[in-house]
């Protein structure tokens, strides 16, 4: 087919499965999804909107965001997850992002802590129990730097008041005590979640310890949650090149660099979504300098490299350079076992944060050519920053439906999806390869140059696996 | 200890807790009915949270959809966006079933979900007859089991008398039906083994729910936002005519009282079925109930595990296992345990649940993984989920992985640990979990 | 590599070896036959040691009697210790079979063992009727699965036309014969799933050696000299009326042949059946063979092993598996493995049987356990029998017990790796030994 | 029954299990089994006598004797199986004969080397190949003290001369090379095997090495093979007393032990049956005394202290009653929790060596009785030290045929049988607690003070499992 008539076969598929739809919500969701279109400038994909009552998602809420995202991986804080048992059970352990430290000493990153609201703390209110709480945890845990109390949902309703217990514990312990207001009923998606955590930092932490002096090399990685490793394969790089990494926002992270994040020359941001707001106050408030960056897939790590080196002296560059010389040969290798096995083959991506776009550039050094992609909770700049990554016909969806998405698959017919765990089972079960794109399917790390060659094996074990010829009956 | 069924967490909070929330329980209930869209009436963090710890579980799509509460319903509460998510749900998926279950925010602004249904039903006439079952299981009250337990009540009351023009009649078996009630203690590999067993004495089991055939993990299914497989909608109204009703684990025996009440048939509860005695007394009753002798196969079976007791009577002797599950598990692989001349060094339940009712050697307690970890140095093996890996780790201590959620072994779902065979099995994946 | 084929230890001595005595495979086959005594020709160490070795795998008394030679046969041959072990076997046990095997000891100085039977006839004309059984198993001569393969071999010639008049003539069944010729890489359990896949089909089998009712290990049973449970005496005279011979493991092709040419019935070899194609072979087969439909059951039990594969398929994918086992079981679950897209990084048989016909996509070679050691460093699992764990531990690497002897596992007797159900219980328990 | 009626009883049970004789066997077996009696002074029971061949029996061979019992557990040795596969195989792993030390390069203990006979070998003699494979061996583990060559069956019949490659290997290498003609149908037993094992340690090893230095308390144990650890259970208590163990014959021993063997003040010997030889010939040779012990269960082991004190001067002796004083106490709290739980119980034993006397006392500790006893490969005097420990209507049988023993124990239904792993699964179906009494069971120690405790357990674990109980049917 030419780039026309895919173009047009693929919009034919969104009306076609837009189809089932009652004609309002047909119309609704039209607005979320789109073909990339040299015809179409920007191709708005609406994005940031409530999803339908009725529906199945696969949205998280603020606390999602909050406690999942953005202050789970402080590792040397306790983290009070506030509320009934639910929403700490369910959240916990679920994402792969790695900490070093000694378990229940000075990393608690694998604990889950829970006020386990009964009905009379409901009735009554959970406030005094609070307290009591936070006597305990620094009773027992001498070494936490610190301790956040991320409220759920009942917290909320019940007119408790958090804030002035933190407050009141704070000074009686000397400790920050971080209330952090994440109710999942606020916002419509994870998304708000992540901003009321960066507001909690800006309020509560950030500036708030003893300074340290800003050394010429100094850098701060924002909004990479060490998935797998990943945050460590960014600072081996980084390192490399001759910079020093002091803080990472938030994965394997300390309390430290949370208040001091903004004693670096630079910022660079990977997942903007989920940290653009405290990497921007950063910049208003103490003129610290950000930029986006993105260490998928030798390309785009070669330029992203080159891109933060011009923000320091000749040494760096130069160092720069040696990096991308000794590392573009081993990647090629990579590229040689792995592109005959890959050339051609089709991926349909569903995820958060950056991954959307952000991996495309991966999946093109392997010759693999991504048709499909969207956004768990993007806003609109998200999208603005996708689509130009992005193949004319490639396919873009915004907070899909399961059933949206399932239909779009088997459409499209692409080799590989690429989504979370609540989808790997759909796409596996009907013989498609997938690999989990938030946890790295158990695997990673998928940054720097050390995790391209972990990504292309890993691409290549799900889409050529035998599995996949055996599975049709002999009868 | 002065009173052994006390909370003995003096904390006021649970660290690394083993309770889960019963809303989870109440979407494993209902994913055994089949045609059922399950919803859940809350934040949609919550849906997306269940359907993750089910799939990391089960290795399964977890269909479950949400009334997506948003911070208006603070205002003005969630009946609307509860009446919206049933039509919607109804219209889009035409499901034959709808099950809601109710969270700990939508409980705490105290939503009345039988007015909201009601309500709807006047503005939507043509939902009259749909089926729509509302649990209340809001988080702060139980566990996993008891979500799943007052799920499975509220189907019955809902279902049992249900008529709907659209369902044929059921229809005449030759061979004797009866009603199983297999606790959430049980696997999909546990219920199908457990099916087998009362198929090999001639009956025809009606099994509420059942997971055998929705969640044991098989290919060639379509994904669909209903429940594919499970309990049919006319097992429901073929309960009357059931010989007998045999419920599994104590969380069911309200269950069952529900069906011998409203139909007069004769109930039975068996708290375990995990061991020797255990197993002898459903196959007692089942040869009863059939007036059948019991079959050869079973009798090999129950041959075997003796031979099993005998082989290993010394290593099992010699066990101290401690213990962190929900309380029918617990106490099933505990009372096992105890059979075969192990002892029990800890034995912490989720919830309360029943410890007054269910007895072991030592005290059943309340506990987190974090009591578990305290209590368990001079053990050799430690049973819990997945999360008693750490508590595991710290101690250096042999885990047995049982209980939800198992995301770090593979097969947890099929695993068969009842019966005579089960109990064989049960046996040896302790003694190999020693290494 | 210029001769993969070679053995590839240029050692002259083995380093822990793989290769176990033909004479205890011999022992294996003569257990699954009922009412046969097992007589080892050579001295009593050697019976002795065998039944200590089976006992420690199988958890299971293991019946097996000796000539017990002394000095004196050095100088005389172990002619006479021969006859009268085989007098005072049938006078004092009364078997209605006697196997003898023969060993290293007796093979050296070449003791007829045909012409000793004839002559003690001659004397003993009670005993012309006895049937007798010789097996030729020096331990010098391959290993367990050549043993087991010559005996079962030697079983057919001597017992398929044996007439005897206290043997009642075969009766005639309803259910169309099929004779299955288990080699000796499957177990009890698997010999079990064998038999009631066949029976699904509506086939009864005819199972020679029947392992699985003599070594299943069950309780009530009083131990005797002689096989108690295993093929029936009977069952020899009944394969001439068998509608196919199926024989599993190359190491059977052989013995199939036996009776594909001695009663013209069609004769199918199955090297494994372990996998999703190998049970598809099987399965075909059956259903060509009965002109029925396959079972809902099986098609059941092929689609959860399809999902389990695909929910697996990237841990499986990136598996690495060092294997050192005996022919047929390396071969079945190396193959296996293949399937689901794991690498095979090391595969040592225990000796050359069948190393030309079978292949995998490394060379497969002969080699000990000191072999594994030097070469598995880079894999990620090593499966091997419990003599493995040696190298294992010296390369920290898991260790998957199969084969024989596994002694430090329990349970695997009882194991099922073969079929549908069967291949997704050895994924998973490849799977969860890596921890 | 009075004492009376049970000797008479079980001398009926013998005359009834042997009915099933042809009358020339019976008149055979019946010499070899006894009830103790008042009446037959010394109740003669016929031991070391050839097994009839069609028979099922527990002995070994030469071969088992020689490398399963006294070589194997010589650690810093290589020992290689010479011959076929098999001899070497069956007996690879089998005793627990405990050892310390990293294998492989002082540890050679959990190895098998076997030099794999061929056809080719048989026909053509396997002289050569075994000096390949001693050329091997010793390059490849240059830390080995030493090889020894143990020979099986067809090696005896081919006429080979292992006895030259082992000397011209020896000369080469300058490094002991044992040979050892254990072929298997030398004896009737393994007892030969021991008697083989021993003369090879005389003739091949004792004294040849740099001797040392002997101190007023060297001692040495003989005859302990370190079954889960009793060697060291064993020595803990001598030097405790204030003796020093410097050799241990052989359980975690190394060739220097064997060498200096007879370089103490005074051997001690636990195992009498299978070592006795050695120890006379270093009486007679080198004047070291010998004395026998038994450190089986408190009641023993006093008296055993304190005959071994009595050999040494009093500082010695003050030490052994302060240690008996020290754990007397102790032992006493193990037979007040255990006593209760096993008083009347009664066993029935069939095990090799020193166990089917030497235990006895434990059991009576513990206030059980043995009821009857027997060994694989006893002597006439194993007999007779037997007897004079034993109670009144005690069964003594003698290479006990597996038909016999089930019968004995179906008559004298005994609380608990001690044998084999050959004879646990027989009786164990019948519904019989049974304890391994070779290899302990995969427990022990048994010996010394440490192993009593853990031998009241296992009987109790054993004898009260509730397993027993449960196993009839309720139908």
């Amino acid at each position: 087919m030419s780039t026309r008539e895919i173009v047009d076969f693929r919009k034919q598929v969104v009306e076609d499965v837009l189809e089932v739809y009652p004609e309002k919500a047909k119309k609704n969701r039209r607005q979320h999804i789109a073909v990339k279109d040299s015809e179409c400038a920007g191709c708005a994909v609406k994005s940031n909107a409530k999803t339908v009552p009725g529906i199945m998602t696969a949205r998280g809420c603020a606390y999602a965001g909050a406690k999942g995202v953005v202050w789970g991986p402080v590792k040397d804080v306790v983290h009070i997850s506030h509320g009934p048992v639910g929403c700490g059970y369910y959240s916990w352990g679920n994402r792969r992002n790695l900490a070093e430290g000694e378990i229940g000493v000075d990393n608690f990153v694998p604990f889950l802590f829970t006020s386990d609201f009964q009905e009379s703390d409901i009735i009554y209110g959970g406030d005094k129990k609070l307290e009591k709480i936070i006597h305990e945890v620094v009773d027992l845990f001498p070494n936490a730097k610190g301790v956040s109390v991320l409220s759920e949902c009942p917290v909320g309703l019940i007119g408790d008041d958090i804030e002035s217990v933190a407050r009141r514990m704070s000074e009686k312990f000397e400790l920050p005590v971080v209330p952090v207001r994440c109710e999942g009923f606020r916002g419509i998606s994870q998304s708000l979640g992540h901003h009321i955590a960066n507001d909690a930092i800006r309020d509560h932490v950030l500036g708030k310890g003893s300074a340290r002096d800003v050394g010429p090399y100094d850098i701060g990685i924002i909004g990479d949650y060490n998935i797998g490793g990943d945050a460590w394969a960014s600072k081996k790089i980084l390192e490399e090149i001759g910079l020093k990494v002091v803080n990472i926002w938030t994965g394997d992270s300390t309390l430290e660099m949370l208040q001091n994040g903004h004693l670096v020359k630079l910022n660079l941001i990977h997942c903007f979504r989920s940290m653009n707001y405290i990497a921007k106050y950063m910049e208003e408030t103490y003129g610290t300098p950000w930029l986006e960056f993105n260490f998928f897939g030798p390309t785009k790590i070669r330029e992203s490299i080159l891109k933060i080196a011009a923000q320091f002296d000749n040494s760096i560059m130069e160092k720069a350079l040696k990096v991308i010389e000794k590392y573009e040969p081993l990647m090629q290798n990579v590229i040689d076992t792995y592109r005959p096995r890959l050339e051609g083959k089709s991926v349909m991506l569903y995820v958060g944060g950056l991954r959307p776009r952000h991996i495309v550039g991966a999946y093109e050094d392997l010759g693999m050519e991504v048709i499909g992609t969207g956004y768990e909770f993007a806003h609109k700049e998200d999208y603005e920053k996708t689509i130009p990554a992005l193949k004319e016909g490639t396919l873009i969806y915004d907070d899909v439906t399961a059933l949206e998405l399932e239909e779009f698959v088997k459409k499209l017919k692409p080799d590989l999806v690429g989504s979370g765990i609540k989808e790997k089972y759909v796409f596996e079960k009907m013989g498609l390869p997938f690999r989990q794109m938030h946890s790295w399917d158990y695997s990673g790390p998928y940054h720097g140059y050390e995790g391209f060659p972990i990504f292309a094996r890993d691409m290549d074990m799900a889409i050529n696996s035998p599995t996949w010829k055996v599975i049709k009956a002999p009868w | 200890m002065i009173n052994p069924t006390q909370e003995i967490n003096t904390r006021h909070y649970e660290g690394n807790p083993q309770k889960n929330s019963p809303a989870l329980g109440a979407t494993l209930a209902y994913l055994g009915v089949n045609g059922l869209l399950a919803l859940l009436h809350g934040s949609q963090g919550c849906s997306s949270f269940i359907r993750l710890q089910l799939s990391r579980h089960y290795k399964e799509p977890i269909p479950l959809n949400s009334t997506a509460l948003l911070e208006d319903s603070v205002i003005f509460g969630g009946w609307e966006h509860l009446k919206k998510g049933i039509a919607v749900a109804a219209d889009k998926y035409k499901p034959q079933i709808i099950g809601v279950m109710s969270t700990g925010l939508t409980e705490t602004y105290g939503d009345d979900m039988v007015s909201a249904l009601s309500s709807l039903r006047k503005e939507r006439p043509d939902l009259e007859n749909m089926p729509v079952v509302l649990a209340s299981t809001p988080d702060y009250m139980g566990s996993m089991q008891e979500g799943y337990q007052r799920t499975v009540e509220a189907l019955l009351m809902t279902l049992a008398g249900h008529s709907n023009s659209n369902i044929h009649s059921a229809p005449e078996d030759s061979a004797p039906s009866i009603v199983l009630l297999p606790g959430c203690h049980l696997t999909p590999g546990d219920v199908d083994e457990l099916k087998e067993v009362v198929m090999d004495f001639g009956f025809r089991p009606v099994t509420i729910p059942d997971l055998s055939i929705s969640l044991d993990g098989h290919a060639e299914l379509e994904a669909a936002p209903v429940v594919q497989g499970g309990t049919l909608l006319e097992d429901f109204q073929r309960l009357p005519k059931c010989k007998a009703c045999l419920s599994f684990g104590l969380s069911m025996e309200q269950a069952g009282e529900i069906i011998r009440q409203a139909h007069q048939i004769p109930h039975l509860n068996f708290p375990s079925l995990t061991g020797l005695a255990a197993t002898d007394a459903l196959v007692l009753t089942l040869a009863e109930l059939s007036g059948k002798p019991v079959p050869e196969k079973l009798l090999r079976q129950r041959s075997r595990l003796l031979d099993t007791l005998a082989d290993y009577h010394g290593q099992l002797g010699g066990l101290k296992a401690a213990i962190a599950l929900e309380m029918d598990l617990l106490y099933s692989l505990a009372s096992c345990l105890v059979e075969v001349g192990a002892e029990i060094s800890v034995a912490l339940s989720a919830s309360q649940a029943g410890i007054h009712q269910l007895s072991l050697p030592i005290p059943i307690e309340v506990g987190d993984l974090e009591t578990l970890e305290e209590r368990a140095g001079q053990s050799s093996l430690i049973i819990a989920n997945s999360n008693g890996r750490q508590a595991a780790g710290a101690l250096k201590l042999p885990h047995l992985r049982a209980g939800l959620p198992v995301f770090d072994r593979v097969g947890y779902p099929q695993k068969r640990w009842i019966g005579y065979e089960g109990t064989q099995q049960f046996l040896f994946d302790t003694l190999n979990s020693l290494g």
